[in-house]
C-alpha cells in the first residue's frame, strides 16, 4: 500500500537553545580579545634569522653526553623518577577514583559540589606549592615529591574521572539497579567496565606528565631526570642537557607505547 | 497480589508535563505466581509498563502497590531492597562490551552479594558453576568465558536470560526475550522461563511480538495500545479479531488518520541536541 | 634605537625587583633621553639568553651569570658598574642543628641550596665547601635547590634541611624584619669575600650610551633625595665602576666546580 | 528441564594471567616504594604537623591590598589571555592530528582489523611527531622562542601552543578511540567518510568527553607557570611561583582562590556545553 | 551478479587462527535485483555472512566478487567507493544516543556528500522532507525531530530502517530488520524494504528469524546453520522438513551430544578482559 507522505505536513524544526550560541560566541570573543590584547610579535618568528638562530640552538644540545660516569647518573634518574612518577601517579588514579564517586553525583547535587570543590583545590594548588607544603610536612627526599606528584594528580585525575562517569551511558548500571543491586556493586559491573579505558589513557597521560615534572622535585631534593634537566640547562651544559632529554623521550615514549598497547587489549 | 495499578498513567521523565502519557489510566492486577504475556503495537508501551511495574519509573498519577506495599511512599532504601524481588531483563540487553559472558551472567546475584564479594567475584567468579548452568538451559554454555561483544545477536539475548535464571527474584519482568532468536530457540527459552516461575512460584510477566507463541503459552494475556490496556483477558477468550483490531488500526489505517493531523506531529519534542 | 631593555636575575621576587627598578628607570629615562622598559623574568637563564641573543640591553647579573654570559656570547658581554658591597660580597651558611659548626660536619647531611645559577647561593657555597674536602654530590644525604634565598632559610628553619647556604645580604634582611630567629637559626660559617652582582651590556654597544649609563650609575648620590631612594632601594652605598678581569676569580671557581666547561 | 549436559569447563582462562599480573604488580611495587622511600607515618609526626601548621598560618588572611589586588587582576587577564591565545593555536594543530592518529576511523580496517601500510607509516610518523612535541621540556621550549622572539608573551603563547598540541592530539585520539564505535563503524560500512563518519557516529558520543578534557586543558594552559615564568611573559603562576619562593603565604592564598574562582568558572562552562551540546 | 561466493571461509578477527570458522566453505551467487531471505539458528552465522558480502569483514579463504569484482584485490580507496553501492542495516540500530532521528535517518547520505555538505546538515537538515518522507512509510514520521534514545525498540529499528531508504545503494544487506516489531508492522515494514529494492532494482539480502514470512515474501531462501550452507532453494523447494532440520538438531537435541563432550567446550578462548 502506497501512501502519500508528502500530503501530510512536514512538521517545523524545533527551535534550537540560544545558550549553545551565547557560549560559543563568548568563546569566540575571548580568543580575538586574547589575541588583540597579548599585542603578540610574530615578525620575530617568520624572519630570516629566526632559522638560523634555531640550528644553532639546536646544533648546541649536539652530541648529547655519552660518558659512562654521567650515563649511570641518568640511569639512576631515570630510576628515581619512575619510582616517583610510577608510585605517585598510581595513588592519585585510586585517589581520584574515590573521589570520582561522589564528584560525578553519584551520592547527590551537595556531594559533588563539595567534592568538586575539593579537587579544584586540589589542583588549583601547582605542584611547586605542594613541593613547598610537603617539604615541611615530610621533609627533603623523594618521598616529599611523590606526595607532590600524588596530590596534584588526584586533582587532576579526579576531575577528569568524575567527568569521564558523568559522560558515560547509563543504560547497563541503570539496569543492575533496577535488579535492586547495591549502586557501588553496579557501579564496578556495568559502568567501570565501560570506563575503565578512558580512565587508564588519562592515567597513563598523567604519568607522562609527572615524569617531566621538574621544578617541583628539585625543590625537595628528590633528584630525577626533571631535576638534572633544570640543573644541566640552568648551567648552559647543552650536551648533558641533550642527554636527559632523550631518556626523557624514551621514557615517555614507552609509556605512549604502554598505554597504545593496553588500550589495543582492552578495546579490541 | 504481585502487582497491582489502579489509574496508573506514567510519562517519561523527559516528557514535558501536560503533553501525552505514554500510559495513561491503567488499570492491572497480576498475583504471585501468575504468568501474563504483554502484546501490543510498537510503542504501544510495553516497555514502560514494564518499566513501571519494575519501580524503575514514577508514576505521575494513580497508585501502585507491589507485593502489597507502594513502593513510592517508602524512603530509598526500602525502595531499592523492594527492587531486589523483582528482575527485569530490558529489550536490549545493556552489557558493557568486553565483559565477559561469565561475569555478566554473575551480575544477576549482585542484590544478594556484599560489595566485598562483588568485587572479588570480578576477580574470580564466585559461582561459575551457576552461570554455566543457567547457560547451559538456552544452550550457551560454551560461551561461558567469551566477551559478551563478540557474541552473535541471539547468543547475547540468552545471556541476558541467563542473568535472569541465577538472580533470585520472585518475579521476572521481561521485555522482549525472543525478539533475536530463532523459532525452535524461542520456543525452548520461554519454556526455560516459565518452567523457573513455575518451580519459584514467581510471577512472569512476558511482553512479546510472536502472537502465536503467546496465545499457546500463558494462560493471560494483556493487549496494550497507546498507552491504554485494549483488553485483559484469559487465552481462550482472545479472538482473532481482537488481535487483528490490537494490531490493526494504528498502522494500516493510517491514511484515514492522516487528514487529521495528529497532534504527536504538531507537538514538539524538548529536544535538546545538534 | 628608542628603548632601553632592562632586566635583572630573579633572584629576589620579579615583583620586588620591578618595584625596586621603577625609581631606577626614571632615573635613567631623564639621564638618557630615552624610553627605558623592565622586563622581569623567574629564570636566570633566560635573562643570559635575552642579553647575549640581543633581546635584552641591559641586564643586572650575578657574578655567576655574568660569567655564563660571557663564556656563551665569546666574551661580547661587558660589566658596567657594581654596588661598593658587590666587590666584597659574601654568602652564610645557616642551620638550626646544635652538631654543626664547620663545613667538614655537613657530611652526610641534607643541604638545601638556592637557584642552580645562584653565584652566593650555588656557585661560591660549592667553591668553599669542594675547597673544604666537601662534594655536596657524593659526601652528603641530599642535595635539594630551593630556587630562592628565602626559601632556603624557610627550609633550614621549619627543620627538614639540616643546613643550607644563602647570601648575606638576604640573610641581614630577614634578621633586620624579624623574620627569622637567630638564637634557633645561626650562621656557622662566612665564606670569604668575592666580586657578585653588576650591570652588564653587550659589548657591541653604542659607546656614548654606554658611557651616559655608567655615568648616570656613578653620579648617584645618598646626599640629595632621588639618589638616596634608589640607592636604597638597591640596598647599595653607591656604585663603582668595574672591569671583566675582576670576575676571573668566580671563573676559576666554577670552572673549578665543575659548574662551567 | 535439561541438566548441564556437558561438565564446566574447569577454571577461568583468564584466572592464571589475573594471578601473574597481581604477583608482577607486587614485585614492580616493592622497589617503587624503597627507592622513594615511602614512608607516609612521618606525616604524621608531631613536630611535621606543628611547622605545617605554622606554615599554612602564614596564609591567613589572604593579601587584600589595593595595590596587589589590581597587580592579580592585571595578572589574571594576562594569564587567560595567554591560555586562550596558547590553545587555540593548539587545536590548530590537534584537531588534524588527531583524524590522522585514530584508528577507529581508518578505512581500511574494516574487514581486517588491520590498517594499511601506508596508514600505519603515516600514523606512526604522526605518533611519534606528537611524542616529541609533549616531552620536549617546556624549558627548551622556551629556551628556543626567547632566543627566537624574544622575552614577553609571544614565546609564551607558542610554548603552550606546541606542547599542548601533543597532549591534545593523543588524548583527543584516546577519546575517540574510547567510544563506543557501534555508530562509526557502521557509517563508514555503509561507504561514510572518515570525516562524516566523525561528525554523524563519534562526535555524538564523544563530544563531552572531549569538552571536558579540553576545558581542563585550558586550566592547566592558566596554571603553567614554567614557561610563563621564564620568558618574563607575567601571569598568575609566575606570581604564584615568586610569592612562593618568598613564602608570601597571604599573596599565594589570594592567588589560590583566584585559581579555583577561575577553574570553578571553567568547570560551569565545561558542565553547561556537555549538558547541551551532546 | 551483484554477489558470488566461492569456498569462502571467514573468522572474525579476534579469533585466533586455527581456530574454527564462523563461516566454512561457502558458495553462493545473488543475482542484481534478487531478493534473498537468509535464515538459520542463533550463532549460525548469518550477521558474519552478511558482514563479509558487505565488506566487512575479509574472507580467509576463497573467492568474493562484487558487483563483479573482487574488493579484496582492490584498493582501499577503491574498495570504499563500492561500498557505497551497498547497504548493510546492522543487527542493532546503530545510532548514537542523544543524536536526533532526524539527523541519524539523514546519515543514510553521507557516501554521497561532500564535508561541507555534512556539517551544515548537522546544523540544518540538509533534506528534512526526504527523511520524513521515509519514516513516514513505517508510520514514524511524528517522531522526526525526536532523540533516538527516547525511541521505543521497535521505533529505533524503524529508524535504521528509514536510513536506509535515504541511502542510495544498488544492494540492501538487513540484518533481522523485524526484530523488535509486531506482526502487523514487521509485514509492512518488509513490504516497503520489498518494494523499494524493486524500485530501485536494488538486490535485497535480508536475515529473519520469522520463516513463515520468509517464506511468504521470498522467492530464494537460504538456510545457514553452524557456518554452513544447508539449503539455498527456490520457496517452493523448501519444505517443512527441511525447515525442522534446520533449526531442530542444533538446540533440541542437546542431550544426545552430551555423551561426547563438544570440542568447543574443551577449547579455552583466548580473550583478554577483565
Ligand atoms: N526515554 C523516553 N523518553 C521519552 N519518550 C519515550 C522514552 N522511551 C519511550 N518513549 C515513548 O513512549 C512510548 C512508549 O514506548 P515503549 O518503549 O514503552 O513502547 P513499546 O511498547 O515497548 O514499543 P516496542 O515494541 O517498539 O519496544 C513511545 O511513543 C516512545 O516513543
Ligand atoms: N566479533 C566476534 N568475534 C568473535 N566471534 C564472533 C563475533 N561475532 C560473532 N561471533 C561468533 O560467530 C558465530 C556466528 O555469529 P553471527 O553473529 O554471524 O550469528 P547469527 O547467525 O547472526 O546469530 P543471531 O541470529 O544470534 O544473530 C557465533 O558463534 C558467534 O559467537
Ligand atoms: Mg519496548
Ligand atoms: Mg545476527
Amino acid at each position: 500500500m502506497k501512501r502519500e507522505p508528502g500530503m501530510k505536513a512536514l512538521p517545523p524544526a524545533p527551535r534550537r537553545p540560544l545558550s549553545v550560541l551565547l557560549v560559543l560566541l563568548a568563546l569566540a570573543a575571548l580568543t580575538i580579545a586574547s589575541f588583540a590584547t597579548l599585542r603578540l610579535q610574530w615578525q620575530g618568528l617568520f624572519s630570516a634569522d629566526a632559522a638560523a638562530t634555531s640550528m644553532e640552538f639546536l646544533r648546541g644540545f649536539a652530541p648529547p653526553e655519552t660518558a659512562p660516569a654521567f650515563l649511570w647518573k641518568v640511569a639512576g634518574g631515570i630510576a628515581e623518577t619512575l619510582a616517583m612518577s610510577a608510585l605517585g601517579t598510581g595513588i592519585a588514579a585510586l585517589l581520584g577514583l574515590a573521589l570520582a564517586l561522589p564528584a560525578s553525583g553519584r551520592f547527590g547535587g551537595v556531594g559533588r559540589g563539595f567534592i568538586r570543590l575539593i579537587l579544584n583545590v586540589l589542583r588549583s594548588v601547582p605542584e611547586l606549592v605542594w613541593a613547598a607544603v610537603l617539604l615541611i610536612a615530610a621533609g627533603l627526599g623523594p618521598f616529599a615529591g611523590t606526595l607532590a606528584l600524588a596530590v596534584h594528580t588526584t586533582g587532576v585525575l579526579g576531575r577528569l574521572f568524575a567527568d569521564t562517569l558523568e559522560n558515560e551511558s547509563p543504560q547497563a548500571e541503570a539496569a543492575l539497579r533496577i535488579n535492586g543491586a547495591a549502586p557501588m556493586a553496579a557501579f564496578f559491573y556495568a559502568s567501570l567496565p565501560q570506563t575503565l579505558p578512558q580512565m587508564m589513557s588519562y592515567t597513563l597521560y598523567r604519568w607522562e606528565n609527572n615524569i617531566r615534572a621538574a621544578a617541583i622535585l628539585g625543590v625537595v631534593g628528590a633528584g630525577g631526570l626533571g631535576q638534572m634537566l633544570k640543573y644541566h640547562l640552568s648551567l648552559f651544559q647543552m650536551h648533558q642537557a641533550a642527554t636527559v632529554i632523550l631518556a626523557m623521550l624514551l621514557l615517555v615514549a614507552l609509556v605512549d607505547a604502554v598505554s597504545f598497547g593496553l588500550r589495543r587489549v582492552m578495546t579490541r | 497480589m504481585s502487582f497491582e495499578l489502579q489509574g496508573v498513567s506514567v510519562r517519561h521523565p523527559s516528557v514535558a508535563a501536560g503533553q501525552a502519557f505514554a500510559l495513561s489510566d491503567l488499570a492491572l492486577g497480576i498475583a504471585q505466581g501468575e504468568q501474563v504475556a504483554l502484546i501490543g503495537p510498537s510503542g504501544a508501551g510495553k516497555t514502560t509498563l514494564l518499566h513501571t511495574l519494575a519501580c524503575a519509573l514514577r508514576p505521575d498519577a494513580g497508585g501502585l502497590q507491589l507485593f502489597g506495599t507502594d513502593p513510592w511512599k517508602l524512603d530509598n532504601a526500602a525502595r531499592h531492597a523492594l527492587r531486589r524481588r523483582l528482575f527485569l531483563a530490558p529489550q536490549t540487553p545493556p552489557l558493557p562490551p568486553r565483559q565477559r559472558v561469565v561475569t555478566a551472567v554473575l551480575a544477576g546475584r549482585l542484590p544478594q552479594w556484599s560489595l566485598a564479594q562483588a568485587l572479588l567475584s570480578l576477580v574470580k567468579p564466585a559461582d561459575p558453576r551457576a552461570a554455566f548452568e543457567a547457560l547451559a538451559r538456552f544452550n550457551l554454555e560454551d560461551k561461558l568465558y567469551h566477551r559478551v561483544d563478540r557474541l552473535s545477536g541471539g547468543e547475547r539475548q540468552r545471556c541476558g536470560m541467563a542473568r535472569l535464571l541465577v538472580s533470585e527474584a520472585a518475579a521476572f519482568l521481561v521485555d522482549e526475550p525472543l525478539s533475536a532468536l530463532d523459532p525452535t530457540l524461542a520456543r525452548q527459552t520461554l519454556r526455560v522461563l516459565q518452567q523457573e516461575a513455575k518451580a519459584r512460584q514467581a510471577t512472569l510477566v512476558c511482553s512479546l511480538h510472536q502472537v502465536d507463541l503467546a496465545r499457546q503459552h500463558f494462560e493471560r494475556i494483556v493487549g496494550l495500545r497507546a498507552g491504554r490496556i485494549v483488553f485483559d483477558a484469559p487465552r481462550e477468550a482472545v479472538s482473532d479479531a481482537m488481535i487483528a483490531a490490537l494490531y490493526q488500526n494504528a498502522h494500516e489505517a493510517v491514511p484515514a488518520l492522516a487528514d487529521s493531523p495528529t497532534p504527536a506531529v504538531l507537538r514538539r519534542p524538548a529536544t535538546r541536541c545538534f | 634605537q628608542q628603548v632601553l631593555r632592562v632586566s635583572a636575575i630573579p633572584d629576589e621576587a620579579p615583583t620586588e625587583l620591578q618595584r625596586k627598578f621603577k625609581p631606577l628607570g626614571n632615573y635613567l629615562e631623564q639621564k638618557l633621553g630615552m624610553k627605558v622598559e623592565f622586563m622581569p623574568v623567574t629564570d636566570y637563564a633566560a635573562s643570559v639568553e635575552g642579553l647575549i641573543n640581543n633581546k635584552l640591553d641591559m641586564v643586572w647579573f650575578g657574578g655567576f651569570t655574568f660569567v655564563q654570559a660571557k663564556a656563551r656570547s665569546g666574551g661580547k658581554v661587558l660589566p658596567l658598574v657594581q654596588r661598593e658591597e658587590d666587590e666584597q660580597f659574601k654568602s652564610v651558611f645557616v642551620t638550626t642543628d646544635k652538631a654543626i659548626n664547620k663545613l667538614t660536619d655537613l657530611k652526610g647531611k641534607t643541604f638545601s641550596f638556592g637557584s642552580e645559577s645562584s653565584t652566593s647561593g650555588h656557585l661560591m657555597p660549592r667553591y668553599f665547601l669542594l675547597n673544604a674536602g666537601i662534594n655536596p654530590d657524593t659526601d652528603m644525604k641530599r642535595v635539594a635547590f630551593s630556587g630562592a634565598h628565602d626559601a632556603t632559610v624557610a627550609a633550614v628553619s621549619g627543620g627538614k634541611v639540616d643546613a643550607g647556604a644563602v647570601n648575606i645580604s638576604v640573610w641581614e634582611k630577614l634578621v633586620t624584619q624579624n623574620k627569622v630567629d637567630p638564637k634557633t637559626v645561626r650562621v656557622f660559617y662566612t665564606t670569604p669575600g668575592y666580586y657578585d652582582y653588576n650591570w652588564s651590556v653587550r659589548s657591541d654597544m653604542n659607546p656614548a650610551l654606554r658611557q651616559k649609563l655608567t655615568e648616570a650609575f656613578l653620579s648617584l648620590n645618598k646626599n640629595d633625595p632621588q639618589g638616596k631612594e634608589i640607592l636604597d632601594l638597591q640596598r647599595a652605598t653607591r656604585f663603582v665602576p668595574t672591569r671583566p678581569e675582576n670576575y676571573d676569580a668566580i671563573e676559576k671557581a666554577a670552572r673549578q666546580a665543575g659548574l662551567l666547561k | 528441564m535439561p541438566s548441564p549436559a556437558v561438565s564446566l569447563p574447569h577454571g577461568d582462562p583468564a584466572w592464571r594471567g589475573r594471578l601473574i599480573g597481581t604477583l608482577l604488580a607486587a614485585i614492580i611495587l616493592w622497589p617503587l616504594l624503597a627507592w622513594s622511600e615511602f614512608k607516609p607515618w612521618i606525616l604524621l609526626d608531631e613536630q611535621s604537623l606543628k611547622a605545617t601548621g605554622r606554615f599554612l598560618a602564614a596564609f591567613f588572611p589572604p593579601a587584600h591590598s589595593l595595590d596587589f589586588l589590581a597587580l592579580a587582576a592585571e595578572a589574571t587577564w594576562q594569564t587567560v589571555a595567554m591560555a586562550t591565545a596558547g590553545m587555540a593555536l593548539a587545536l590548530i594543530g590537534a584537531i588534524p592530528f588527531t583524524l590522522i592518529v585514530t584508528e577507529q576511523l581508518s578505512v581500511s580496517r574494516i574487514g581486517t582489523g588491520r590498517i594499511g601500510w601506508l596508514g600505519r607509516t603515516v600514523r606512526q610518523a604522526v605518533r611519534w611527531l606528537l611524542i616529541l612535541l609533549r616531552s620536549v621540556p617546556e624549558l627548551v621550549w622556551a629556551l628556543l622562542f626567547v632566543r627566537i622572539v624574544g622575552l614577553g608573551p609571544t614565546a609564551g603563547v607558542l610554548a603552550i601552543a606546541l606542547t599542548y598540541c601533543g597532549m591534545l592530539g593523543k588524548v583527543y585520539a584516546e577519546i575517540l578511540e574510547s567510544a563506543n564505535p557501534h555508530a562509526t563503524r557502521s557509517l563508514l560500512q555503509n561507504g561514510g567518510s572518515r570525516l562524516g563518519a566523525l561528525v554523524y557516529g563519534m562526535l555524538p558520543e564523544a563530544a563531552s568527553e572531549l569538552v571536558s578534557y579540553t576545558i581542563y586543558r585550558w586550566e592547566c594552559a592558566i596554571r603553567g607557570s614554567v614557561v610563563m615564568g621564564f620568558v618574563g611573559a607575567g601571569g598568575l603562576g609566575q606570581r604564584m611561583d615568586e610569592s612562593m619562593k618568598m613564602l608570601a603565604g597571604d599573596e599565594v592564598c589570594t592567588m589560590l582562590i583566584i585559581f579555583v574562582l577561575l577553574v570553578a568558572c571553567a568547570d560551569g562552562v565545561s558542565k553547561l556545553l556537555r549538558g547541551r551540546l551532546a
